[in-house]
C-alpha cells in the first residue's frame, strides 16, 4: 500500500500558495476540514479560490480566512451565515460564484471523473443559464455546465487508514467524497487513524488513489449552527 | 380567517401520498412533518445527504455531524441511509423524489417560481433550490399570499429573479390553495370566511373559478 | 419506511413485458441477478432489450434468455463467452450495441441521476464516436454520450432491508448500483434480508428510494468463470 | 534471442514507479504483478472495482464475490478499496491511475493502438479498453512484435480497427523496447542477440536509432 501519512499539519498544507483553487469540504459546518483551514489561517498564503458549499460563520470555517482576507473569491451554492463575508462582498473585496447545489456537487464528482461537461435542467431560463449552451433532451432544456478541478482539495473524514482510504459519519459526508476525486492533491483529514487492513475494504466511502495525504486531526470543535431539539415526554 | 403557518402546513400536509419521497424545504415546509395524515407513510429527504430523516433530537441529544439542509440538527428514523451530495442530487434531478414542498418569495401564474435573490439585497444564494425546482415532477409552494406591504406575491409574471420556470404544481397560500394549470391558476379551495373576491383582491395573477369553491379543511 | 419487499419471484417480476428495455447488474457472472433471470426465463416475454456489461455463458445467466430467444438486442461492453451468443448475433437474430466499459457505467448513472447527456474522451476517433458531437475541453477531444435509463433494472445485492437499502460485497457490486439508480422499477434481489433499523445508516451503499421491490433469493449458485488459485507453500 | 511472454512482463515491470496506482489488462500484462522490483511500492486497481489486488486465493479459498476485470478469483491487500463500475472509471478516466499496462493486436507510430476488433471474426467488445486508453496517462503496450503469421504489429498505421490514437507512451515486445515520441518509434533497447536490422525487418514502422542500442537488462 502508498502510505499517505504526513507527519506534521505544515506538511499537510505543503504546496499551498497565493491565488490557488481550493476546494474545502463540509455543509453548513458540518463536516469541514477544520485543523486544515486553522492552519491555512495561520499561513500567508493569500487570494485564495474557495470552492465550497458555503463559507463558514464569522468566527469559524471559512470565516477564518475570510477575517484574514485570504480569500479572493468563492464558488459557493449558499453564504452570508457571515457579517464580514457579506462586507467584504458589498464592497467589492470579495467576488462570489454562486452555483446551485446539485450542480455543484455534479460539477466536482465530475472533474474528478474526468467528465469535462455534463447537461443539467436546473438553472435553465435564469441567471445561472446565462450565456450557456441550451439543449433540448426529451422536451425539457437542459444547459451545459463545465466541471471543477482544484489544486487542492481540503476535506474531512470520520476514520481513515495511512492508504488514504476514508470514511464518513452522518452528514458530515457531504460534499468531502467528490471533493475528494477533484483535487489535484487531495488532504484529508480524520477523526480517527488507522493501518491498513483495520477498515473494511467493502465500507470505504473514498478509495485512497484520491488521497493523497492524510492526518489525524485535533481538537475538533464541530460547531452546531441550528441546535434544534424536542422535549423529553 | 387567513391561515397562519402550520394551518398552510398542514393544508399541505393533505396532500402527501402514501409510500412516497418528500423534500421539505427550509421555513412552512419543514412543519409539513408534523402534520402527517394517519395511515400515510412519508420519508423525507434532506439534500445534505439523509434519506429517512426523523423528527428533532431530544435535548443533550444532538449530533454535530447529523443535520438537516437547514443546518438543524435532526435524528434518523430506523431504515434511514446517508450519502454524499451528488447522490443526494442524483435522487433530485433524477426524479426519484415524488414531491417538494418549497417556500416562494413569488410565484406566476404558469408555475414559475422565485426565492433566491433580491437585487439590490444581499444575496444568499440559491442552495438546492434550483436543482430542486429544475426537476421535481411535484412541487408545492408554501406562501404567505402576499408580502409585508400587502403587495401580491401571486403574480402574472415573476419581478424578481427566477428559480425556475413552469414547475409549481399548487400553491397554498394562507389565503387559498390554488393549482398551476395549462391554462392559468384554478382556485380550488378559500381559507375559512374569505370570499373569493377578497383572494382575487390580493392576487395579481387572474384567477380561474371553475365551481363553487369550497373552505379549505384543516 | 416504505415496504418494499415482495411475496414472491412472480410480483417481483411482475409488469415485465416483450420489448421492455431492461438492466441487468452483474460484471461476468460475479452480482449477477439470478433469481430474476431464471424467473424471466420462465416466462413468454421476448423481444427484450438488455442492458448488461456481458452477456451469461451458455447455461447461465443472460445465456438461459439466449437460448430462449427472449432476447432482441445487447447493449454490452463484452460479450461472446457464449456459443448461442455468438451463433444468434453471427445469424442475423441477435442485434448487438457495443459501448466502452466506463461509458456504459457512466451512462447508467447519469440515467439515474437525471443527466440526459455528458461529454467522455473513451471512444473518440474510434467507431464508437461516429455520428458523435465532438468538443475540445482542454485541448483534448471528447464525445458526447446520451445517458441510459430502462423500464426495469434487475440487481443483486448482498444485504438489503425492506425499505430497499442495499449492501453489496467484494466485486458483486460492479454495475449494480448505478442500474438501480437507472431503472423506472428496480427490483433488488439479496442474499439476506432485514428489517429497517438492522443495517447501518451509514454503510448503505444504494439508498431504498432508487429501490421498487425488494426479495431474498433462493439457491444462489455464484458460478466461477475463471478459477485462478495458487498453491499454499 | 526473443524475450518469452514472463520475460515481456519483467521487462515491463522495471518501469513500474514506486507509489504508483497501476491497471494491468489481460494477458501479459497480468504477469507483470508477479515480477514487482524490491523496494517498488504499487497498489493494482482493477477496472470492475476493486484497489488493492492482491494474488490469486489458496486453492480452495475462492470467493466468486472477489474476481479481476479478467473474471479471475482474486485476493485483496490490507488497505484495499472495493467500488462500483462508475466509480472505477472516475478513477481512470480523470487520471487517478497512473500506468495502464495492455496487449495490442496493432500499435501504429504515432501511438495508435487497435485491440478490440477483428472485422469478419465474431467481435467480443471492447471492455474497458477504449475508457483507459483514452484518459490513462502513460500506458505501455505489452505485445508480441510479430503475428502468427510473421507479419509485423508495430506498423506506419493501424489497419484494424482502432481503440485510440496517440495514446500509447511505450511498447514493450519480444524483441524490443520502443518509445512513442512525437518523431516516431524511437527504438531503446533490443532482445538479447536480436540485432537492430532484424528488429527492423520484422518493423512496418520506421524506427529512430539515436545512438547505440543496448540489449534489454532481465
Amino acid at each position: 500500500m502508498i502510505n499517505k501519512k504526513v507527519k506534521s499539519i505544515d506538511e499537510a498544507i505543503e504546496g499551498v500558495k497565493t491565488g490557488m483553487t481550493v476546494m474545502l469540504g463540509g455543509f453548513g459546518l458540518c463536516g469541514i476540514p477544520e485543523n486544515c483551514i486553522r492552519a491555512l489561517s495561520k499561513t500567508k498564503i493569500k487570494n485564495l479560490i474557495c470552492i465550497s458549499n458555503n463559507a463558514g460563520v464569522d468566527d469559524f470555517g471559512l470565516g477564518l480566512l475570510l477575517q484574514n482576507k485570504q480569500i479572493k473569491k468563492m464558488i459557493s451554492s449558499y453564504v452570508g451565515e457571515n457579517k464580514e463575508f457579506e462586507r467584504q462582498m458589498l464592497n467589492g473585496e470579495l467576488e462570489v460564484d454562486l452555483i446551485p447545489q446539485g450542480t455543484l456537487a455534479e460539477k466536482c464528482r465530475a472533474g474528478g471523473a474526468g467528465i469535462p461537461a455534463f447537461f443539467t435542467p436546473a438553472g435553465y431560463a435564469t441567471e445561472i443559464g446565462k450565456n450557456k449552451e441550451v439543449r433540448e433532451f426529451n422536451g425539457k432544456p437542459h444547459i451545459l455546465e463545465n466541471s471543477l478541478i482544484s489544486d487542492f482539495a481540503f476535506i474531512k473524514a470520520w476514520k481513515g487508514d495511512t492508504a488514504g482510504n476514508l470514511i464518513y459519519k452522518g452528514t458530515a459526508r457531504n460534499f468531502n467524497p467528490m471533493m475528494a476525486m477533484a483535487g489535484k492533491i487531495t488532504v484529508a483529514e480524520v477523526e480517527e487513524i488507522y493501518s491498513v487492513g483495520e477498515l473494511d475494504p467493502n465500507q470505504i466511502h473514498t478509495p485512497g488513489i484520491f488521497v493523497q495525504r492524510i492526518f489525524q486531526g485535533e481538537k475538533y470543535e464541530k460547531r452546531i449552527e441550528q441546535k434544534t431539539t424536542r422535549k423529553k415526554i | 380567517m387567513a391561515l397562519d403557518k402550520n394551518q398552510i402546513a398542514k393544508r399541505i400536509a393533505k396532500e402527501l401520498k402514501n409510500n412516497t419521497y418528500v423534500n421539505l424545504g427550509i421555513g412552512i415546509p419543514t412543519l409539513v412533518a408534523n402534520y402527517i395524515p394517519e395511515g400515510v407513510n412519508v420519508e423525507f429527504q434532506s439534500e445534505n445527504g439523509v434519506l429517512g430523516m426523523g423528527p428533532f433530537p431530544f435535548e443533550g441529544e444532538e449530533d454535530p455531524d447529523m443535520i438537516n439542509a437547514g443546518k438543524q440538527t435532526i435524528t434518523t428514523m430506523p431504515g434511514a441511509a446517508l450519502f454524499d451530495s451528488s447522490t443526494s442530487f442524483a435522487m433530485i434531478r433524477g426524479n426519484h423524489v415524488q414531491l417538494t414542498v418549497l417556500g416562494a418569495m413569488e410565484v406566476s401564474e404558469n408555475g414559475d417560481i422565485a426565492n433566491w435573490k433580491i437585487p439590490g439585497k444581499m444575496v444568499k444564494g440559491m442552495g438546492g433550490a434550483m436543482d430542486l425546482v429544475a426537476s421535481a415532477e411535484n412541487i408545492i409552494v408554501a406562501m404567505m399570499h402576499t408580502n409585508k406591504e400587502g403587495k401580491s406575491k401571486v403574480l402574472k409574471k415573476c419581478t424578481l429573479p427566477i428559480t425556475g420556470v413552469n414547475c409549481v404544481k399548487k400553491i397554498v397560500s394562507n389565503l387559498a390553495v390554488m393549482d398551476v394549470t395549462s391554462k392559468g391558476l384554478v382556485l380550488l379551495e378559500r381559507a375559512p370566511g374569505v370570499s373569493v373576491e377578497t383572494i382575487q383582491k390580493y392576487t395579481e395573477a387572474r384567477l380561474i373559478i371553475n365551481q363553487d369553491v369550497p373552505e379549505i379543511q384543516i
